[in-house]
């Protein structure tokens, strides 16, 4: 196999997923768990755009490495925001080594489904014009999930408010 | 052919529950006499279907069907297949079992007289468990025989539970457990053969596991059969109690109320009996006969181990336990001869026994009442205070330990008989058993009728008006069956020749 | 053409949905867990992309699952943020150890 | 003779009417044992007198369907039978008249009749029973009759203890009889006497099963007549009252195993080694027995192992092939040992000690008792005239017959200790001065000593019903008809007769020195061997071996079962309720209201899954 650009880039991406990822895992602060995981979420969209995903890439830093993160952020530093994660080792041991060989059957389960997964290439044209061609897409053969998506999101967004409304009025109600 | 007697028979009983419903909790007296009415008409029928079979009536008469269950329609390729039909029906054996079991619920509801509290419910339960037994013996086909049997489970459970003595709740746990292994083990059996046959009829599967006329849906290999063989052995074992499974039973002997020890020893038991009889050895009797070394083996074992461990114990609850474990070792060894003789005797050995322990227990009771004690330490010299019962409790021991002219004899002898043909080394040793049964039912018995007094019983009264019922009526069929054995051997012998033959 | 084959894409997939999967199953903060859980997605979402351009049938479909996969995160988002506020209002704490309002 | 078998049924109705209403008849109870016993005796002897004119009568009726095996049940009168009828009613009758007189004042006075009643049965209906089977079943009953009686003072602990022990040995030889009995069946397919002799004469039976099976029964009856090494019980029977003594421990019941021989005689003698076997363990308890009757100091117990030493005898002549010496040996005995009893009885009834040491010098004031017990010990020891001299006689005959000269010996020297234990039993008790301060010793009522005379009497001239010199009446007609019983009456050397009667005037006049005159200090022997004393005084420490064999050994294979059944079957026990305890704690754990939790094991079990899946290739 020849080592092309394309691949270096890849497993720098990589890389920084997974580094991102086991650092979620690992670092004790929330705050940095979260940070460290903008990494991840940025590669990926790195990733997207080797995927001829130019459109998801940008998708992808707009909502998640900006929207949610921030969102995350702020849901931290309305509750404890400095809390650390320790993890009391003595209540999970066993649940989480029993875990841990759940995964690694699960993942070893996968990786032999997909080790030699080749479909052969066909050669696409992803990547030219990709917003027009997903934004074709969308409003012609998925206009009815797209609206419904739209429903979905403004009920969420309600929902959220009311759900962080909701107990104002209760504590007033104690108040009074 | 659809009569209505059996159903009638095993129901009866259903009417004196749902008149005990009705019933003030405090009603002692009315509760108790109700309770006791309750299980006569079951008697009075099953006496009169045994009359009127001596009378020359064909049992097949009494048979019934009415059509229950039907799983998906094969009607196109036999009418009959996966469908599961209410039916009852009688040979020789269960008729014997039947009426054992309506005489002896009587009794036992007699004795249940000596209960303290909870009268009610009590009976209640006790009926309900009477309808299982009586319908175990009575089902015609697997599934109806399982449902019957788990019957028997649940009011028994509660019975030890809630009117045992003090670790009665180990005990009744220990009972769910076996004994909930043991059905489970069983159902398996049961669908392993509707599976593969497509019909729970005994008479049906006879035919067809034995390769006769019909097929079976899905061939059965040798080793199949031989593996459902091995469940049941297992199944039935936990019942009777085949060595090692029988440390449940012990607790149950020891920690439920006497009057149900009556109905658990004398019929219970007889059902892990019966099943092997039943089934072990009508529908698999070319394995039987492939284990019958085995059997009698388990047998021998049986017999001398409860033998000898009867001989050391000092509760007197506790050696008629094991006693009950050695005298089940008696038919396990006439059953393991697999001739006439043996399994003739097999079969007296389930009456004769179901009859003796019955007398002993409620004997048991009587004493309980008196004394508050079944430890043989304490207790001494009963020939003086109460010499009526102090008989009785001898004649019991006497007929236990197989005294000729009362029905242990005839059992033992056959089933010996039996076996001294097939295996006479086997059986030589299994001999031992007749003296050590001597030797730990006198000890017993001595220490608790002769000898001197251990504490004064001032006061102590013989036994009681109601008391006598019971005695009377088990001890004259003891040794009715030991004189004239023929009242047993006469419904037998159809069966005895089929499998003997 | 490409050096980089879908295998590669896929196993990374599944390394980060693995890394998700234990940290939404093992962490005590609430958020974390969230959080887990959207590493999952993206890992699916890799997965979705990875198939419209190497799949059997490349097409754009692929891609515009993962639009509604991330619609729909954002606001699965919002929404667990919403109650993960209002439960801290009403218990003090963000442990998962400490919710057990299902037992009881 | 057709109705032979309502001689049973009186005793057995005694028993049950005694049962039911012994209660309100109270003393009066002894007159409807009495009666109805003399009834049994007055038939037996018309069914005795009808035999000696006409053939043997057998009647069946079926009892019992096995398949195609058909048991059945019925009497049969032949010679041997037709003779015990008579000896067993005979003598329960007397015991029956004696008891009222001896349990007079006994709160349980009905019981004893009742249960005399059911020993009678039993006893009879043994000696009517035409089958193995029906054999078997009363013997058991008369085993049960005598365990009652034993333990009828049920209160003393020696007395429970004799009772069981007396059950239990017995019952050890039963299961040899059963055992024998059974493969005996297998053999000839049948129980009945006439046709398992039939089978075997025709050779039908291999001689090794015959040996077995012979010597399996042989068992059955060395437990029931107490002969070595199964004769512990006799002895410690002497617990019950006295006339059981005599009727059961004398007369009767120990003679069924003498009687169980005598009628499977045909197959005993197919079998040489089976009648060497009768015939060894029969001389080795005559001498074995009377050894240790030199000892005793218990008047009942000098009795009880003369009655084994006497079984052995018995047991020795019909191991010798001398039928017929068995037998009259047995009428004989029955005859004076029963009258050794009641006389016994008669002396414990006057002074209340049962210690020959404490008596002494009651010849003046036992008027009756003690020319009657006179006579019973001379006619035990041989002394010419009497009874037992002419029976032994013949035994010693066969003896010396058969060839068996160790045996022979052995029987002559047990026969001068008989003569001499008797005597000195005698001496000691009657003779001398008083030895204690018996006041009031007076004569037993007349209820008493009526059956004492009569069996007195019988004691004396019983034996000429068979002699060598005014005919063998009795032998000829025992073996009458059946050759296989041998000849009537065995020609022997006239020494024998010579050699016993100066033994047994040997053994006499040694007691006589000893214990009489004194001439001879009493302990002249025991000094100069103590620990051969101390041996045979203890009764060759049988039971002591017994107990430290046998029972131990039943103790420890039981505490060897109970560990087995703590640790092994209790272990599967905990288990099983371990596992399922277990399970449901696992269960209870998994159950603490944490989404992750669930989450965990939902995903681990579809992890677990999959994995099944993709080893298996999809499917299972």
């Amino acid at each position: 196999m020849t080592v092309s650009g394309e691949f270096i880039a890849f497993l720098a991406l990589a890389l920084v997923a997974i580094i991102g990822g086991v650092l979620l895992l690992n670092l004790t602060k929330v705050v940095h768990m979260v940070v460290a995981l903008v990494f991840t979420f940025l590669s990926i969209a790195g990733l997207y755009v080797l995927l001829s995903a130019e459109f998801l890439a940008v998708v992808q830093v707009l909502v998640y490495s900006g929207a949610i993160s921030i969102i995350m952020l702020f849901g931290i530093m309305l509750t404890k925001h400095n809390d650390e994660d320790d993890e009391s080792p003595s209540v999970g041991r066993w649940k989480r080594l029993f875990l841990l060989l759940g995964i690694l059957a699960f993942g070893a389960v996968f990786y032999i489904g997909i080790y030699d997964l080749d479909f052969g290439t066909t050669p696409v044209a992803l990547h030219e014009n990709n917003a027009e061609q997903i934004g074709m897409e969308l409003f012609s053969k998925y206009v009815i999930p797209f609206e419904l998506m739209s429903v979905l999101l403004l009920v969420a967004f309600v929902g959220a408010i009311v759900l962080s409304r909701k107990d104002d009025d209760e504590k007033e109600a104690e108040k009074e | 052919m659809n009569s209505y007697y059996l159903s009638l028979l095993v129901f009866s009983p259903l009417l004196g529950i749902v008149l005990l419903a009705l019933m003030p909790k405090s009603n002692e007296k009315g509760l108790k006499m109700l309770g006791v009415l309750a299980t006569l008409p079951a008697t009075i029928l099953a006496l009169l279907a045994y009359f009127s079979y001596l009378g020359g009536k064909d049992l097949a008469s009494f048979s019934e069907q009415v059509n229950w269950m039907r799983f998906s329609d094969f009607s196109a390729i036999h009418a009959n297949l996966f469908t599961v039909k209410y039916e009852l029906g009688i040979d020789g054996f269960s008729l014997l079992m039947i009426v054992l079991t309506s005489v002896l619920a009587t009794l036992a509801a007699i004795a249940s007289l000596h209960i303290k509290n909870e009268w009610k419910g009590y009976y209640m339960l006790f009926l309900l468990l009477e309808i299982g037994m009586l319908g175990v013996f009575t089902a015609q086909n697997l599934i109806l025989f399982f449902i019957f049997f788990e019957i028997t489970l649940i009011p028994m459970f509660f019975l030890i539970g809630k009117w045992g003595y003090f670790n009665k709740e180990k005990a009744a746990y220990s009972f769910l457990i076996y004994n909930g292994l043991g059905s489970a083990i069983l159902l398996i059996v049961i669908m392993v053969l509707f599976a593969k046959t497509g019909t729970t009829n005994i008479e049906t599967l006879k035919v067809l596991v034995n390769g006769g006329e019909g097929q079976t849906l899905a061939a059965m290999s040798e080793s199949l059969k031989m593996g459902l063989f091995i469940a049941l052995l297992i199944a039935f074992g936990v019942k009777l109690p085949i060595f090692p499974l029988h440390s449940w039973m012990l607790r149950v002997h020891v920690e439920a109320p006497p009057s149900i020890v009556m109905l658990h020893s004398g019929i219970l038991l007889k059902i892990g009996a019966f099943g092997l009889i039943r089934f072990g050895m009508g529908i698999f009797p070319e394995q039987f006969e492939t284990l019958a070394v085995l059997i009698a083996i388990l047998g021998v074992i049986n017999l001398l181990y409860g033998a000898f461990l009867a001989f050391i114990q000092t509760d007197f609850k506790m050696v008629l336990a094991y006693s009950s474990i050695s005298h089940m070792g008696i038919v396990l060894i006439g059953l393991g001869a697999s001739n006439e003789a043996g399994v003739q005797g097999a079969i007296f050995q389930v009456v004769s026994h179901g009859l003796i322990s019955a007398l002993l227990f409620f004997l048991v009771s009587v004493l309980y009442e008196r004394v508050q004690t079944t430890q043989m330490n304490e207790l001494g010299g009963f020939a003086k205070s109460m010499p009526i019962a102090s008989g009785f409790l001898l004649a019991g021991a006497m007929a236990s330990l197989g005294l000729p002219g009362m029905s242990g004899f005839v059992s033992e002898f056959m089933a010996f008989l039996g076996l001294f043909k097939e295996m006479p080394i086997l059986a030589a040793i299994g001999a031992l058993g007749i003296i050590m049964t001597a030797v730990y039912l006198l000890r017993a018995v001595l220490s608790i009728t002769y000898g001197q007094a251990n504490r004064e019983y001032a006061g102590i009264r013989d036994l009681r008006s109601f008391e006598w019922a019971p005695v009377l009526v088990l001890i004259g069929l003891i040794i009715l069956i030991g004189v004239y054995p023929a009242v047993l051997s006469q419904p037998l012998e159809n069966i005895v020749l089929g499998i003997g033959g | 053409m490409n050096g980089v084959p879908i295998s590669a894409f896929l196993a990374l997939a599944l390394i980060l949905f693995c890394i998700g999967l234990y940290g939404a199953l093992t962490k005590r903060n609430t958020i974390i867990v969230l959080i887990s859980i959207e590493l999952m997605l993206n890992a699916v979402n890799i997965n979705l992309v990875t198939f419209s351009k190497f799949g059997m049938v490349p097409s754009i479909t692929g891609q515009i699952f993962t639009v509604f996969v991330i619609a729909v995160a954002a606001a699965e988002v919002a929404v667990g943020i919403a109650i993960l506020l209002s439960l801290y209002r009403n218990r003090r704490t963000v442990n998962t150890d400490e919710m057990n309002t299902l037992k009881n | 003779m057709e109705n032979a078998w309502l001689i049973p049924l009186f005793p057995l109705l005694s028993f049950l009417f005694l049962l039911l209403f012994g209660k309100k008849l109270k003393e009066a109870s002894a007159y409807v044992g009495i009666l109805l016993t003399l009834a049994s005796l007055v038939y037996s002897v018309i069914v005795l007198v009808g035999r000696l004119t006409n053939d043997t009568y057998k009647a069946e009726a079926d009892w019992l369907q096995i398949g195609n095996l058909q048991l059945t049940v019925g009497f049969e009168v032949n010679q041997l039978n037709a003779l015990m009828l008579v000896i067993v009613s005979l003598v329960s009758f007397l015991v029956h008249t004696y008891s009222k007189g001896y349990m007079h004042g006994d709160e349980r006075f009905p019981v004893f009749y009742a249960y005399l009643g059911l020993f009678t049965f039993a006893m009879l209906g043994l000696v009517l029973s035409p089958n193995l089977l029906q054999t078997y079943i009363f013997w058991e009953l008369v085993g049960v009759g005598s365990f009652l009686l034993i333990g009828f003072y049920f209160h003393k602990d020696s007395a429970k203890a004799a009772a069981k022990k007396a059950f239990i040995m017995t019952r050890i030889g039963d299961v040899g009889l059963l055992i024998g009995m059974i493969l005996l069946f297998w053999q000839t397919g049948s129980f009945e006497y006439d046709e398992i002799f039939a089978s075997v004469q025709a050779g039908e039976v291999s001689g090794t099963m015959i040996t077995l099976t012979s010597i399996l029964i042989f068992v059955g009856a060395v437990g029931k007549s107490g002969q070595f090494p199964l004769h512990t019980w006799l002895p410690d029977a002497m617990e019950g009252p006295t006339p059981v003594s005599a009727l059961i421990h004398a007369a009767t019941m120990v003679a069924a195993g003498v009687y169980l021989v005598a009628t499977m005689f045909p197959v005993f003698a197919a079998s040489e080694t089976a009648m060497a076997t009768v015939a060894i363990v029969g001389a080795v308890t005559a001498i074995f027995a009377a050894t240790i009757g030199l000892t005793q100091t218990d008047i009942k117990r000098v009795l009880a192992y003369s009655t084994v030493s006497q079984l052995g005898y018995m047991m020795l002549a019909l191991g010798a092939a001398g039928y017929v010496a068995g037998v009259f040996h047995l009428m004989t005995h029955a005859f004076f040992k029963a009258l050794l009893f009641l006389a016994a009885g008669s002396v414990i009834h006057a002074v209340h000690t049962q210690d020959i040491e404490k008596m002494g010098g009651l010849w003046k004031r036992l008027k009756f008792t003690a020319p009657l017990f006179l006579i019973g010990t001379l006619a035990i020891s041989g002394v010419p005239l009497l009874s037992g001299f002419f029976s032994k006689d013949e035994i010693l005959i066969a003896a010396w017959a058969n060839g068996n000269y160790v045996l022979f010996w052995l029987a002559v020297i047990a026969a001068f200790f008989t003569a001499f234990y008797m005597f000195r039993l005698f001496f000691m008790v009657f003779t001398g001065k008083p030895r204690s301060e018996y006041k009031n010793v007076h004569e037993s009522p007349a209820s008493m000593t009526g059956p004492m005379v009569v069996l007195g009497i019988l004691a004396v001239i019983s034996g000429y019903v068979n002699t060598p010199w005014f005919g063998t009446f009795l032998g000829d007609w025992l073996v009458e008809g059946n050759e296989a019983l041998g000849h009537g009456h065995i020609e022997g050397p006239a020494w024998i007769m010579i050699v016993a009667t100066l033994v047994s005037l040997a053994g006499i006049y040694l007691a006589y020195l000893m214990y009489m005159k004194r001439s001879l200090a009493q302990d002249w022997f025991t000094s100069r061997a103590p620990t051969v004393y101390s041996i045979v005084n203890n009764k060759y420490f049988i039971d002591e071996i017994y107990q430290s064999t046998i029972v131990y050994a039943t103790k420890a294979v039981s505490l060897f079962l109970r560990f087995i059944e703590l640790f092994l079957v209790e272990g599967l026990v905990k288990s099983v309720t371990g596992i399922v305890q277990g399970l449901g704690k696992l269960g209870a754990k998994l159950q603490n209201g944490q989404v992750q939790a669930y989450g965990t094991v939902a995903f681990v079990g579809l992890a677990v899954l999959m994995l099944i899946f993709a080893l298996t290739g999809g499917y299972l």
